[in-house]
């Protein structure tokens, strides 16, 4: 399936910081947005940031087609991300979408969505077209404390959230998979979808295969292009090896080498 | 208007403005984006005679106006490249140059032969940066001696056009030049990139699986410009400039230096559709310049 | 508290945080921004045998993440550096090491003799970036054969600690490296500037009055740490890093790369009290990863 | 004499558009300012530009000791200048101040003042420290054209403003040099202060010389660090190559190898 890409100067409609290392941006596009998946993502030119040479990507976590705004959701690590928060309203930023494939069409029967830190970021549009396609999904949310808790509200029109934390300020205490959704008897998921930090995926993915259950991961890269051409974003799969942006960010865990051979 | 078109080794581009090897694909990424056709040429991919898996992740470093990469010429070979690749784009109304590459002689002949075969493709451009296996390791581009065996072995079996990329990681790029041209360079691109490194103090580890990569992007404009003027004086083939192109400003500079078109490499990654606008922002400065062709203005560079 | 202090050949120094040649001045300019006493060393700017105007204006030109300089060794000569100058220096509390140039053997050995007898001068760094005048410019630096020469003639009238500086314009460094331990270096300092070009379009004229200049700053730090890591694995005597340096992240990465000591440069122009800020985040660094002493960082790179 | 040169991080109080191509900076300090004189300029970081890696150089517009304030004058020419010109109040930048030396002292008798374009900035400094030496100085400032012309009621508190336009749009039409004060019968100055783009500078010099008259210019120059280590900056005068940080930017034309040998 092709997705038409497209390289577009969109205007801030918001930046709202929801916490110390976390903001969302909405970006409205003048004509009609593109039709695109969750799971894909865009890049982004962070202009004004001496030290950002390269676009940066990052996850759609939301679009409207009607208001033809797309929503991000952006932790700050480094000077690029910094620099984006402080974007302002009416500022403009280039944006190139959307890229990479997407999460698999829902199977029918119980799906749980895993998502930690910001990595809840492609999880929000997945539930969202998950429901448009009548599954109510589980959504676990790991958050290193409650202050970092956010958009749960959003989560909940579309399926059953539950929280976990590091510190257990909030719902559950300890690393997602510690949460009761992974108790053996629990566990009847058709699929399940996750996205977070690597090890975090790993230990999802082991827990689902060792129980049976497919599941597709978002994985994370360097990117220098974004759409294909440089080859720098690799992640070898059964395939040999792929580029993270185009074949993915989304893989089936049974196609990564994370289980030895 | 003014006349943009170019000659190089008798192959006429309608424009200087190409896009680098490993920067570009095979070009179809970038339809979406724009007209491919509009472009002065397309290096594509480096093809070796085998399928390569390339270097181990990660294979990238952002670093100050540059990037690092360690790619290692991840390609499926030249049999896939003719069969699969060649028939998807030999239609793409612009120049189609193809980037060879090898780690023997034979390699480079072997893969230069093939494409000598493909009518639609006018010219190559040796990539002689690569170490030679049989001769521990050092690079075809660093000693002039080996330079010349493998461009006059490639320019046996190869009957159009050939170019010559070579590496900027030399004492004398002039003894090189020199070199290659000695073997039967019909012309010189330059350059490759800047042997590197970048270490993450957090984990006290090199960033690239490779430990070492190349150093591309604005960074390195300064030494390729130089290694363009350099080369300008000492050798009379044309030449083909790049290193760090971002806007028509550069590709001027280059110009003006001695190269008679340009590669854009890392750009793509930051700006797709960078090459159309460099073309466009060539033809205002000639208009605003008053210069007729670009011809006037390679090698153009007043140093009295 | 973490121990900075570090052995260069036997000698101690409080921290490894030096400045560079030709971008700390002799240390004077620094007095009105901060205590120079708290450096680890000064390398004052290149001492030559005869007074020397250095070369036309334009001198510089800003590049991406960098800047091209070709002041061209302007300084009064060693007899005015010995007369007027050491004596108003002498006593700032820190190491300081003379930057020592020439253009032929005699000339270096000259001026190495001449900074022997300063007391307060515990170590040269010779510049073997200059072109050789009696060998038809070919620098010093670019021909192991000549750095050796120039290396041993200096050492047999210096007797205190001599550092070789590498210029990175070469095809192997690690060639170069052991061509300067053969003639007797008890350390190496790498890198001095990459050679490069930046032009005018306006003016269709190279910016600088020389044509070409020594590319120094960020833009060229993924070559100098590549050339220390590679040089440290090549050859066993300590290392000074540089190329680039602006903050502490960038300096560990060059301790860890391999050097024992690094010299912030262009840097200074930016901001005179950087090196002040590197020593305490380098200190930070130590605290926050549990290392005692700086020596622990030295070469700590994991490449498995 | 020796001015204790410093780094601060001041606050802009103000940042206004005088027209397409130049802006007046306010910036304030927490501490009482150093002590500087007119011709003595700043070095001023510019963060956000990716383009712009130096300081840039600016000449000390006006000084208020009360207010702990420093002006500049800023012309935009690049990315760095552009940059600077959307700074906004309350942002922060940092400044190392003063540099270089100053206009010399003033003689007793007339003085006159030519400034062009951007190269007025100094001389409104000048102009007020001629006054507190109680000397009313001629000035002439010439600019492109009308639209450009501003902050001439400041200069009038100091001296006699006469003004000239490249286009004739407002005051006499033409360069600095062909106004009225040029005449051979008017020009009976003790000394000329001239500051503005070079080939204006030599051809003031070159009449000043030939009537006899002492000239001090301020010479433009490309600095790398602007407090004398660089060597970059240099200029030949009858002592060699001198620093434009340093020894000058204010140069008495007769030291200068303008006029050949
Ligand atoms: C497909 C994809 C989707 C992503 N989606 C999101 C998202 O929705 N929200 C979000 O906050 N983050 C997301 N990220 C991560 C985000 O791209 C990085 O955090 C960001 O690029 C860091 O930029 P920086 O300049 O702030 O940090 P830097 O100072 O550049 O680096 C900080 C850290 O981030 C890593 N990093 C830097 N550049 C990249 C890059 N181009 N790709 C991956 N990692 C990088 C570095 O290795 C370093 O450890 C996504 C990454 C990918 C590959
Ligand atoms: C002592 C001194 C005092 C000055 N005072 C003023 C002033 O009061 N107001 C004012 O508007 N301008 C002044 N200038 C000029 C000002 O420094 C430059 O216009 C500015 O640095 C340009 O920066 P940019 O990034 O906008 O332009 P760039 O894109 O860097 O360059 C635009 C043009 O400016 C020149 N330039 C760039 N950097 C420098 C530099 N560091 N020094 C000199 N020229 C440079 C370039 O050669 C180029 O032609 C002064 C310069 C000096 C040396
Ligand atoms: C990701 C990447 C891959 C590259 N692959 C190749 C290649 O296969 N063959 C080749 O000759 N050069 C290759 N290059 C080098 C570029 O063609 C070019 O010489 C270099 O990047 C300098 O130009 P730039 O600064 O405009 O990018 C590659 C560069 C990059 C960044
Ligand atoms: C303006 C300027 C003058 C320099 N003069 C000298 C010199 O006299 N002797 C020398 O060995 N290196 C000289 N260098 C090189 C620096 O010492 C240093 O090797 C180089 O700038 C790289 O380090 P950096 O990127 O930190 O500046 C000079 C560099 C600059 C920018
Ligand atoms: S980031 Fe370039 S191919 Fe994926
Ligand atoms: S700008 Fe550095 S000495 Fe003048």
């Amino acid at each position: 399936m092709h997705f038409q890409k497209v390289i577009r100067d969109l205007t801030v409609l918001s930046n709202i910081r929801l916490n110390d290392r976390h903001f969302v941006l909405d970006l409205m596009a003048p004509d009609p947005l593109p039709t695109m998946l969750p799971g894909q993502f865009a890049q982004i030119l962070v202009e004004h940031s001496p030290h950002t040479f390269l676009r940066r990507p990052f996850s759609i976590h939301n679009v409207d087609y009607h208001q033809n705004t797309i929503r991000f959701l952006i932790q700050i690590k480094g000077d690029g991300t910094r620099n984006l928060s402080t974007i302002k309203e009416r500022e403009i930023l280039n944006v190139i979408f959307p890229l990479g494939n997407s999460f698999s069409l829902p199977v029918t029967g119980k799906v749980l969505l895993v998502g930690g830190g910001c990595g809840v970021a492609p999880l929000l549009f997945l539930a969202r077209f998950l429901n448009q396609n009548h599954i109510h999904p589980d959504i676990l949310v790991g958050f290193r404390t409650k202050k970092e808790v956010s958009e749960i509200e959003s989560y909940a029109k579309y399926g059953n959230v539950q929280v976990i934390t590091d510190d257990g300020t909030e719902g559950e205490k300890g690393l997602v998979t510690d949460h009761p959704v992974f108790q053996k008897e629990r566990l009847d998921y058709r699929k399940i979808y996750c996205c977070g930090p690597e090890a975090m995926m790993k230990a999802v993915a082991g827990l689902a295969r060792f129980h049976g259950i497919d599941c597709e991961v978002s994985l994370e890269n360097t990117m220098a292009c974004g759409f294909g051409v440089c080859l720098c974003c690799i992640t070898p799969t059964d395939k040999g090896n792929e580029r993270v942006c185009v074949e993915g960010p989304v893989f089936n865990t049974n196609r990564l080498n994370w289980f030895g051979s | 208007m003014t006349d943009l078109s170019i000659d190089i080794a008798g192959l006429r581009f309608k424009n200087p403005v190409t896009t680098a090897s490993g920067t570009f694909g095979y070009g179809e990424e970038f339809l979406d984006f724009m007209d491919v056709g509009q472009l002065g040429g397309i290096f594509v991919k480096a093809v070796t005679g085998k399928n390569r898996d390339g270097n181990p992740y990660p294979r990238m470093a952002e670093t100050p106006s540059g990037m690092l990469n360690s790619v290692g010429l991840q390609n499926k070979g030249v049999t896939h490249f003719c069969r699969e690749i060649y028939p998807r784009i030999k239609n793409f109304r612009t120049h189609l140059i193809v980037n060879v590459s090898g780690s023997t002689v034979e390699e480079y002949v072997e893969v230069a032969a093939r494409i000598n075969e493909l009518e639609a493709i006018p010219a190559i451009e040796l990539n002689i940066s690569c170490p030679n296996v049989k001769l521990g390791g050092m690079a075809f581009g660093t000693v002039p001696a080996m330079a010349t065996e493998v461009t006059a072995a490639v320019r046996k079996v190869y009957g159009k056009v050939l170019m010559v990329k070579l590496s900027p990681n030399v004492t004398s790029i002039t003894d090189l030049a020199k070199a290659v041209v000695d073997g039967g360079a019909d012309a010189i691109t330059l350059i490759n990139t800047l042997l590197g490194m970048a270490i993450d103090v957090n984990r006290r580890r090199p960033v690239l699986s490779t430990i070492t990569g190349g150093l591309s992007g604005p960074a390195i404009k300064p030494v390729a410009l130089r290694m363009v003027w350099q080369v300008h004086k000492a050798v009379h083939v044309p030449l083909i400039g790049l290193g760090g192109i971002m806007n028509a400003t550069d590709t001027i500079e280059f110009l003006l230096a001695g190269a008679s078109a340009v590669q854009v490499g890392t750009a793509n990654f930051i700006d797709p559709t960078v090459s159309l606008k460099i073309i466009s922002g060539i033809d205002d400065y000639m208009q605003k310049n008053n210069f007729k062709s670009v011809s006037e203005l390679v090698g153009a560079l007043n140093t009295d």
